[in-house]
């Protein structure tokens, strides 16, 4: 995707194709999950994909991302090799780090995408100080910090936040907000609504927005990363939205609503998206549907590849401790 | 009962016999939630409300020091990690505050806080699965203590509880032995009868859990089961070894240690922690100290390699020591 | 002092008495200090005096308050013994904590004074939790948390008042913004001019207040006061003051103007009290200046008791490790 | 030089011979100010500009975080904490991300960067004194090193700059030898030739400070100094001791160790840490793995006890090893 102020057929066209990658990637884990054909833990994206996708569109190569311990939604819009991601999840020895990470490990260096972090918010300051690192040594680069609702209450928030506003540092700070922690609703950790909000207390702009609209994300996230690239400092923008499956594996989301889950699916991105592009813009039902399949294709390759790939050997767990 | 319910079983005791008592942490209360992550308090919000078990924010700062401000202040409260690894995110409160109050209000104060982490590799990689004993046996202040079946959790909970210290409680994620989709892929399943009532077992005590007389081998949690498979394999060989379950680091008995390995002239040490500077290197240092001249060999430590720990299982199967391991190193040190 | 709606002459005539034993207390250890005679580190607090007397006049014997590496003014304020901590200051078996604590860890339980304490900002999940157990077993007692400006960009602060809010706990959070963490200026560290605007990102009140004036701390207080004793939570109070002295022993004070520091001194709430009392409210000069004797009699006779005071045994070095 | 200036002159030289090299860390580049808690920064802002040495928040997390992501991002960060007990502030950022975030990657990043961490007792109580090398050393992917004379602590900065990993550099307060109003009254006052010109010492190297075949005496920084006054009259006493100075903790040569306990036979070990589980108990472990039958008495350490330090002087002075328990505890090696 190329970056513009204009939003083209074409790129809600690549919007599309990622999303349903994501979500059907997703999916596909999940009935794989279900026959008990998937190692180890997993945190799944279903729902949340137009801010993977939206955020990621305005992102250069070279622009780092932070993700969580839910990944596969931004390393798919960053660009991360299928191949790879899967192979990590089924711990082989082809996995983008070789089997040592796992779901919540996932990395692809060759696009920007650091190794994501399951300590919830550790990624902030982190992402502050790559930022800091591009400014130093005059680069244009941006550094982009994944987080969830529940990061938000964590020290590492508060203080990497704050440290990025001082420096000026080029980091956009990307809250999903899907209303709950695990199975902790945000309403029972935090007496305010918007974490936008928060950005005041570090002299930052903060915006809240449709995190279930592609476009509304891609605006606001343009906006925020020429904001960075021309040295004006960090954004916290906060996308409202919702994850469709459980926190993880085995969740059966005994915490929350039917008409809630069902009202977030009645605003579904990429249904929304299908909706724009066919009954606005006249793209064909074909087009999309050809879209489709060859994302399944391509997912049904990547696990195929992870399937085949050998384990790592024994000797590689004690490789890579220090450089 | 499972360790789990054991568990649970020592909290709503605690909770029923003392007014003070309260837990607070991740999802540990959430109507139609999880009981933390491991189920141990399903159901506690349900008998005793959401005041005394307390959802929090993810802020592990804050848990563990609220438990400290509201242990200063006459209450008893259970913190929970809702994984090991995250004290991390805690580490002043622990380290500064919890473990120094005391000392540094000149016995003025308490700090009566039980810190409950549920460690232990479980195919979740290198931010999930560490065993984090050595950190809190360095740090002077803390009791640590890390049970290796049902009926210990229960009792050792109970003591923890109601102990005026802060004390650190280390839960393995493979001996929980929880039921349904929560319950991990590599659980150890054993049965021990838990009594429903009121019971402690005094914090400061090893348990020995094989008696032998030809190397002694020292063990914590998960590594109790496989030392005690090992000591099988090991019996077939003609070698016959005395296990002693370490379930509490601090204080430690090391009058115990020390007599078996007086009778057994061998000590072998097995964790899951790391090797360097592990628990096991101060039993050892201990050894050396108190009872070199009754050794025949050298002291040797099984334990998880100086690396982070990997997620794949192929290369958590290498980290985590292994029966195999233990008996190949056992018998290295009967080689003439 | 009593608690009361109407500022009596009578608590005009404590608080100056209190601020007058801080103020001169504090002095007098910086000329022993300038003689060599003052073992270890000393974080003073001159200036900041209407801050310590204006709280702590609004509270009650059990209430508890936990101060920090500048604690005298606090502890003074709060009724702590005044030989027990300068027999600590001065390292001796007779200190508040028998010598283990030194000057920034001073106590006095009797008065609901804890251990100060020396990490920036630990105090304020601590205190939290102290009021979670006064709310838990139904106390109307409450706590409070003294802390710098510099203490709001930790972790701890952003923790601890968010937990404070979501569990309606009794405590108060007081800001003494005296614009600088140790030689670092406030504005170098955040883009925000007011600490208390922090605040609004836990939905908690928050207030800017006169550190310089003890009437507008005391009547700010109250109100916090009450509020978290009637069961409504917490809030953050900031009053911008500023500390005459440097920030710990032999800090010559290279990073700030003397006309900064003089404009402060202009507004010494001491002199500003005096002034009210004697020129508003006709209280005779003479007998503030007996106060202010007295307080300087009572200063000699715990250093004198201090330096008389026995060294702690070497046993004591074991004592007290494990209740 | 002192070892503050020393560590600056490092700094300074790292700094003009790499342009990625920055500083970050509190009041440490203030105009008009300290150049941090002990002088070690003073005038590098007025060189190198703000831009490279950064006064942040107090926000240890956030210090320590953003030199990983720094570090991952091509600069090399040197991060000072103001008094070393403050890193628990910022543990998470030590033990789950720098550590680790090589190894996560698989090797793809490294993580470049250098904590300085002031330690030692120096009268200002429990939460500013603690000597923290084991929390360190017990973590994989950590360098640890800790230099004992301005010589190393300039050659190994410069090494520690350059390395591709995370070190962790442990300063001792009392080592510093600075000069006017923030000199601590207890330092050890020592004269070293630092040369001017650009050096490093490699890191994983120990350093014998002093020759000799009766006893092994291991120590590091403040300790190193005070095993040297103890060796001269253990000398007197007709016991020559040989004493290691371990610079560097990780890697740690155990060799060299090794060889000279298989001259002397006799192994003290000399620590400021606590005794339980300092890194002394796996020197101590390593040697009663690798060389027990050498030995021909017990292992024993000098620590600091097993209690949090006290801040008075007459009480520090019991809790710090002074030279009299080293040489009391070395004679005692020799008891018939
Ligand atoms: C410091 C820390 N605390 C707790 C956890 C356990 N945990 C993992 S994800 C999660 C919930 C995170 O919620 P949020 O930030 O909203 O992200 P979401 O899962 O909704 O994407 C928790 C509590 C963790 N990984 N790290
Ligand atoms: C966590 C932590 N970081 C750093 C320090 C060192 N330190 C002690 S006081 C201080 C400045 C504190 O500033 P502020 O909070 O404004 O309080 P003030 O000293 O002005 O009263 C610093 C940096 C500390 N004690 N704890
Ligand atoms: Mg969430
Ligand atoms: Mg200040």
């Amino acid at each position: 995707m190329t970056i513009q102020e204009t939003i083209s057929t074409e790129w809600r066209l690549a919007a599309f194709r990622q999303m349903s990658l994501i979500r059907r990637y997703e999916e596909h884990l999940y009935l794989l999950f279900l026959q008990g054909l998937v190692p180890g833990t997993l945190h799944q994206c279903q729902g949340q994909e137009a801010v993977a996708v939206g955020i990621c569109s305005t992102l250069r190569r070279d622009d780092l991302i932070y993700s969580t311990h839910r990944p596969v939604g931004h390393l798919i819009a960053k660009g991360a090799s299928l191949k790879a991601i899967t192979a990590e999840i089924w711990g082989k020895a082809t996995g983008c780090v070789g089997g040592k990470g796992g779901q919540m490990h996932l990395a692809d260096f060759s696009v920007g995408a650091m190794v994501s972090n399951a300590i919830v918010g550790a990624n902030i300051p982190i992402a502050t100080g790559s930022a800091m690192a591009f400014k130093l040594q005059g680069l244009d680069r941006v550094a982009v910090s994944f987080f969830g609702d529940g990061a938000s209450n964590i020290g590492a928030f508060h203080e990497g936040l704050n440290l990025a506003a001082v420096q000026n540092a080029p980091v956009i700070f990307v809250c999903e907000n899907n209303l709950y922690a695990a199975s902790t609703r945000i309403s029972s950790t935090t007496r305010i609504t918007d974490i936008a909000d928060r950005a005041q207390a570090y002299g930052m702009p903060g915006h809240s927005i449709d995190g279930m609209d592609v476009e509304a994300v891609y605006r606001s996230a343009l906006e925020a990363v020429e904001r960075a690239r021309q040295g004006r400092g960090p954004t916290l923008l906060e996308y409202k939205t919702y994850r469709y499956r459980g926190h993880s594996r085995g969740d059966p989301c005994g915490y929350r609503g039917n008409d809630e889950h069902q009202s977030w699916i009645d605003r579904d991105p990429i249904e929304r998206l299908r909706t724009r592009l066919v009954a606005d813009l006249g793209v064909a039902v074909d087009r999309l549907a050809t879209i489709e399949q060859e994302c399944q294709r391509e997912i049904e390759a990547a696990v195929e590849f992870a399937l085949a790939s050998p384990e790592p050997t024994a000797a590689s767990c004690f490789e890579h401790v220090f450089a | 009962m499972s360790m789990a319910e054991a568990l649970r079983d020592a909290m709503r005791i605690a909770m029923q016999t003392d007014p003070t008592v309260f837990l607070l942490g991740e999802d540990i209360g959430v109507t139609g939630g999880f009981g933390g992550g491991f189920t141990v308090t399903l159901g506690l919000s349900d008998e005793f409300g959401h005041e005394r078990v307390i959802d929090t924010p993810i802020s592990e700062g804050a848990i563990v020091g609220a438990a400290v401000g509201a242990a200063m202040a006459g209450a008893r409260p259970v913190a929970e990690m809702q994984y090991g690894d995250f004290v991390f995110c805690a580490m002043d409160q622990v380290v500064n505050q919890a473990a120094k109050m005391h000392y540094m209000s000149n016995g003025q104060v308490c700090v009566p806080l039980v810190l409950r982490l549920p460690v232990g590799a479980s195919q979740r990689g290198a931010q999930h699965g560490q065993c984090t004993e050595s950190f809190f046996t360095h740090t002077p202040g803390l009791k640590v203590v890390c049970p290796a079946t049902p009926y210990d959790a229960k009792g050792m909970l109970l003591a923890a509880i109601r102990d005026d210290n802060p004390v650190i409680f280390l839960e393995h994620k493979l001996l929980y032995g929880g039921k349904g989709s929560r319950k991990e892929s590599a659980s150890v399943l054993f049965g021990t009868d838990v009594p429903t009532d009121d019971y402690e077992i005094p914090l400061g005590t090893v348990a020995v859990r094989r008696e032998g007389t030809d190397v002694t081998i020292v063990a914590n949690m998960l590594m109790v089961h496989r030392a005690l498979s090992a000591a099988e394999l090991l019996s077939e060989q003609g070698i016959e070894a005395e296990v002693i379950d370490v379930r509490s680091l601090v204080p430690l008995d090391i009058k115990t240690i020390e007599q078996s390995v007086q009778k057994t002239s061998r000590l072998l040490i097995v964790e899951e922690d790391h090797l360097t500077g592990g628990w096991g290197a101060e039993v050892s240092a201990l050894t050396a100290e108190r009872a070199l001249h009754y050794l025949d060999a050298p002291i040797l430590r099984v334990a998880a390699p100086d690396t982070p720990l990997p997620c794949a299982a192929s290369l958590e199967r290498v980290f985590v020591p292994s029966v195999e391991r233990i008996v190949s190193t056992a018998s290295s040190l009967f080689a003439p």
